[in-house]
């Protein structure tokens, strides 16, 4: 089983490498909503700060929506995942390792950047760390429960928004409590409850949504 | 079919499939022991593939057992036995040949006698191991997936259209390999319509039709 | 075999149900279209106004029986998919998919007449309510539910996908309302409360009741009917289908 | 106040889904019947003809 | 000529029909979008209503982008493509005809529904035909822009990302006078200029963009 | 190559093209009379497909010169002129049979004299009008584009391997086709492996190998 942990990582980090260029389109993609938000709106108003962490987290989430087709289905069109199927190795230990490198190259940009993005929307500097860490805690639990609904629509040719139609609605509660944590922050409420929160569903997920994306693969691969 | 009397390493009782309510093969009863090999030939879309599918665990099948050396066949005992080539060939087009035999050898198991480079070169790809998947031909794709097939230590298998796509060293190649493992105590089931060279040893026939 | 258990069996034979659902959806449909006039003719004209709302109260008869069937039908969905998952019976797919637009068609009335409820009351159409917000995600859910259903070829691999998402909706339901209703919590408190008639006059409360039963049966009768036809596309070009028609 | 319209829109969109509610199978069932009736014929049709 | 044109509609009018359902998918999006930008935000604190107009406009944006890449892709992929490219119909006209269906069955049914979305928002009734007629003149013109990048991309498989990456800078200045113009009008400065702008881009798309596009697809298509 | 004394249907001189400067094929010369057929024959990835291709105008050639009837192939010309037949079967799966061919006649033409109906009952799917392309077999697909062609008022049909997919009936019903075709006065381009029968009509034979 380590082998196959080894073996899956090495293969993922090795081809993330080979396709460097693709790791930047997310973090592009977010940025792109932040800079076109910001256009749309009236700049001196306030609104825009108010509006701030709403619009960074939906930019990291959409962008998330749209790298989350991308999550089993380059495997599934070259017959990989077949062979996943077969092996001997738990599912839902290669679909957690194949979850973690998404995570680490859709996300984690984002996270980085997202000073960047704060300071475009002139999100107030004290609200910044609560911001990354809410991502920090958020976003992987996007990527946890976005498997579940790649797997589902695996066998589905274009997948596209009928994905993000199904992910919304689950992916609210993160929403609400990541955004939610920083505004309550901002208006000097104690938000470590949302950050708990979203610890705690983290540390569930963590456990049962490879699982359950793993019997999802089993029904959406015909 | 004639039950051989050592036990047979994979036997079906009234295996049956639809899809859409549509059925594609129902009833169908066979065993294979090892050392032999069974093909299975029928016209397009009689449902080989599927079949094949079905026994890999790919597809739920309707009805119908299988059994493997006597004992049942759970998921587990499924994982370990059967080593599947299907249509689609399964490699990282920008993983070189030998990266990508890494990456089945960790999914799924490697024989202990058997090497990488040793494989490769096996299957006539001695002086790809660096090439990218993607730019080998669709011949040498299929080579690649014959040297997956090598490594793996599972004693059952499954092989869709394996001369498809190869020229005629290829088929040679594909009839060699068949024989080898069938020698070592294996077993293979193959697919075909019937154009090409059996490969030449104790096989039994499988006869698909459509149903009426 | 116990005569249940037979029963059953024969039930999911398709000719079978085709004939069953075709005897007993009209009852269905009959007692709940009775029980509905019924209470529809005595809600609007023998209730007498509410000293408050006015007339708008009368709101109440359509909007509550809806909301409290959309989430009952999500849970009957949920139910039928966990035992076509478990135990592969292709009834229970055909009745849990079957499921899914009645409930979509409820939730969206819901909205619908909650929202219109609402701008007389509140002077808005919507508000970010816990309670509303909840209920549109849940017609989000549905939607997801149907175009998975609808979006891939196989119906049996199609009615396990959907079922799976409907099995795992049910679980975050809660987690949604509950975390909808804490976000909410965090701001000034609602300027809205959804103050339902506590102390309901009996003779307001019959059409009530009586409007209840009426839907649960007219559900019922719409179950049957759709399970029927979507029983019936996945048949066409069999022999007993030819025969019947 | 005068909330009337207010109901009858309540009550008409009620009217209207549970209507659809009992119409939509029943345009369902004639669809799958028919197809049903026109693929029995085009399989008597397609029997007649010499089968490749 | 005529004969063609009545053959591009009818086909594209029976596809749609026949996959009714995907066409609520954009709409569902937009939906999405507008829902989760409130529930991650204050919704009690006006920024909301403030910000309603970039919003639906980036939410009427963002559905379309994701729609676009079934502009061209679908046929491409089974062949019909080449055979539009090899039939002595003028490409321009037929491509014309295929972005008039694909707006119809995108962009259309957000028009419809943005006073409902506007009403989720909060945005103040006033600004609302604004909204509308921004929207009416300003989606067109994303559509026949995005056609161009759709058709230069119509050779890359996957090319979701990378499309949403060239079309973005292009529909900036739709977006800051669509947009812009709903504010402008909220704050009681004329807007007219903005809107006469967009239909001065959108008179000369009509005209260009076709063409433009016809040249990207036989260049897309290898 | 001999001239005939009709001017040629289609002349080629000097076509060449490469891909990432690897070159496919160079100074490629032959022509096509009125009732005769090309048969382009080769190996895998010779290059056939590439250029029926650059024929039909899907790909830019590097070099040379196409002359259609002694004058010069502009594109309109071309469009008029050409009809291809290639891998993708060109037809939406959610329109009828009969619904695909209005499509194809509404864009490309439609001889007079030939009817939607009959050029369906032609290549033998009569009974299917109004049946899905997307519930068609991979075979009937094939014989669905036969039947765009069949349609089709365009002299010079460039067909790429015609005879994949399908049964020896099929085969036949190709060779019947052209055969009719050739003796409309038209002219057909058809590549092959050379594993299946060739039309019974005057052919000339363009034979590819590999550039060394
Ligand atoms: C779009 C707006 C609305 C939506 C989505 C909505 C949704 C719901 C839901 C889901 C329920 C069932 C709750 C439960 O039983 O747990 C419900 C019940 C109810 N709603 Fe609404 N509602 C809306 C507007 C209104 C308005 C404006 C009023 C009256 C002022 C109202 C009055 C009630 C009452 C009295 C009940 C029953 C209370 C109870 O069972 O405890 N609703 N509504
Ligand atoms: N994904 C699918 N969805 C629906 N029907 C399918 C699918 N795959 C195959 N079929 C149908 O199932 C039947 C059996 O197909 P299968 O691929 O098993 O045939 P086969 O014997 O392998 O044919 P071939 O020789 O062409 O490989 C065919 O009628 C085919 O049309
Ligand atoms: N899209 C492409 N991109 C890059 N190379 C290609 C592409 N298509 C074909 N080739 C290469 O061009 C060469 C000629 O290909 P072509 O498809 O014309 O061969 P062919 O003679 O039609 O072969 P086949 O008999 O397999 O159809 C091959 O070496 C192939 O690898
Ligand atoms: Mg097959
Ligand atoms: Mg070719």
């Amino acid at each position: 089983m380590g082998a196959a942990i080894r073996a899956m990582l090495l293969r993922d980090l090795r081809l993330i490498w080979r396709k460097r260029g693709d790791a930047l389109q997310p973090v592009l993609f977010a940025l792109l909503v932040v800079v076109l938000f910001a256009l749309g709106i009236d700049t001196h108003s306030g609104a825009m700060a108010q509006a701030a962490p709403a619009v960074i987290w939906l930019a990291a989430l959409l962008s998330g929506l749209l790298a989350l087709d991308a999550l089993f289905r380059g495997d599934a069109e070259d017959g990989s995942l077949e062979q996943w199927l077969l092996s001997p190795q738990p599912l839902a230990m290669l679909v957690a390792v194949r979850v973690f490198t998404h995570w680490m190259t859709t996300a984690l940009p984002i996270i980085v950047v997202s000073p960047l993005l704060g300071e475009l929307l002139h999100l107030p500097h004290a609200q910044l760390p609560m911001l990354i860490g809410s991502l920090l805690l958020g976003t992987p639990l996007l990527s946890l429960i976005g498997a579940v609904v790649a797997a589902l629509t695996v066998g589905i040719r274009r997948a596209g928004a009928l994905l993000a139609l199904i992910a919304l609605p689950l992916y609210v509660p993160i929403l609400v409590f990541g955004a939610g944590s920083v505004v309550a922050a901002a208006q000097g409420l104690d938000a470590s409850g949302a950050l708990l929160i979203l610890a705690a569903m983290l540390a569930m997920s963590l456990v049962v949504a490879p699982v359950v994306a793993a019997i999802a693969l089993r029904i959406g691969w015909r | 079919m004639s039950h051989p009397s050592e036990p047979a390493l994979l036997s079906v009782h009234g295996l049956g499939f639809s899809r859409n309510d549509e059925t594609i093969f129902s009833s169908l009863h066979f065993t294979v022991a090892r050392g032999e090999a069974l093909l299975v030939q029928g016209g397009n879309g009689v449902g080989k593939t599927t079949l094949l599918r079905v026994l890999a665990g790919l597809l739920p099948a309707d009805s119908g057992e299988l059994r493997m050396d006597g004992g049942d066949l759970d998921h587990a005992r499924r994982a370990a036995a059967f080593a599947y080539l299907g249509h689609l060939p399964g490699h990282k087009g920008d993983l070189t040949a030998s990266e990508n035999l890494e990456v089945s050898c960790g999914l799924l198991g490697r024989r202990p006698d058997r090497r990488i480079e040793a494989a490769l070169d096996r299957v006539g790809l001695s002086g790809y191991d660096d090439q990218l998947a993607r730019h080998l031909s669709a011949g040498q794709k299929k080579r690649l997936s014959l040297a997956r097939l090598w490594l793996s230590p599972a004693p059952l298998w499954l092989l869709d259209e394996p001369y498809a796509n190869l020229d005629l060293d290829g088929i040679e190649l594909v009839n060699q390999l068949i024989r080898a493992h069938l020698d070592d105590g294996g077993t293979a089931l193959v697919t075909t319509h019937g154009a090409y060279a059996a490969p030449p040893v104790r096989t039994r026939q499988l006869l698909m039709a459509r149903a009426p | 075999m116990h005569p249940l258990v037979r029963w059953f069996h024969q039930l999911g034979s398709p000719p079978y149900f085709d004939r069953f659902a075709a005897r007993w959806a009209p009852w269905c449909h009959g007692i709940g279209a009775v029980a509905m006039a019924i209470a529809l003719w005595l809600a609007l004209f023998r209730v007498p106004a509410d000293y408050q709302q006015g007339d708008a109260f009368r709101i109440l008869y359509v909007h509550v029986p809806m909301a409290w069937m959309s989430m009952a039908v999500y849970l009957g969905m949920a139910i039928y998919a966990a035992i076509a998952l478990v135990w592969r019976i292709k009834l229970a797919e055909i009745l849990a998919m079957a499921c899914a637009p009645i409930g979509a068609l409820y939730t969206a009335v819901t909205l619908a007449t909650g929202s219109i409820w609402g701008k007389p009351m509140w002077g808005t159409w919507w508000d970010w309510d816990p309670r509303l917000t909840t209920e549109l995600l849940l017609l989000f859910l549905y939607l997801g539910v149907i175009g998975l259903y609808a979006a891939i070829e196989d119906r049996r691999q199609a009615a396990r996908a959907a079922g799976f998402l409907a099995v795992v909706g049910v679980v975050l339901l809660p987690i949604i309302k509950f975390s909808v209703t804490w976000w909410n919590s965090l701001h000034q408190g609602s300027t809205i409360s959804l103050t339902g008639p506590s102390h309901m006059d009996a003779s307001m409360q019959l059409p009530l009741w009586l409007m209840v039963i009426g839907i649960h049966a007219w559900f019922v009768g719409a179950l049957l009917a759709r399970a029927r036809a979507d029983n019936l596309r996945r048949e066409i070009g069999k022999a007993w289908i030819a025969e019947t028609a | 106040m005068n909330y009337q319209g207010y109901v009858i829109a309540a009550y008409a969109i009620f009217m209207l889904a549970i209507l659809w509610d009992w119409l939509a199978p029943k345009l369902q069932i004639a669809r799958a019947r028919r197809e049903a009736k026109l693929r029995a014929r085009r399989d008597a049709t397609r029997k007649g003809e010499v089968h490749s």
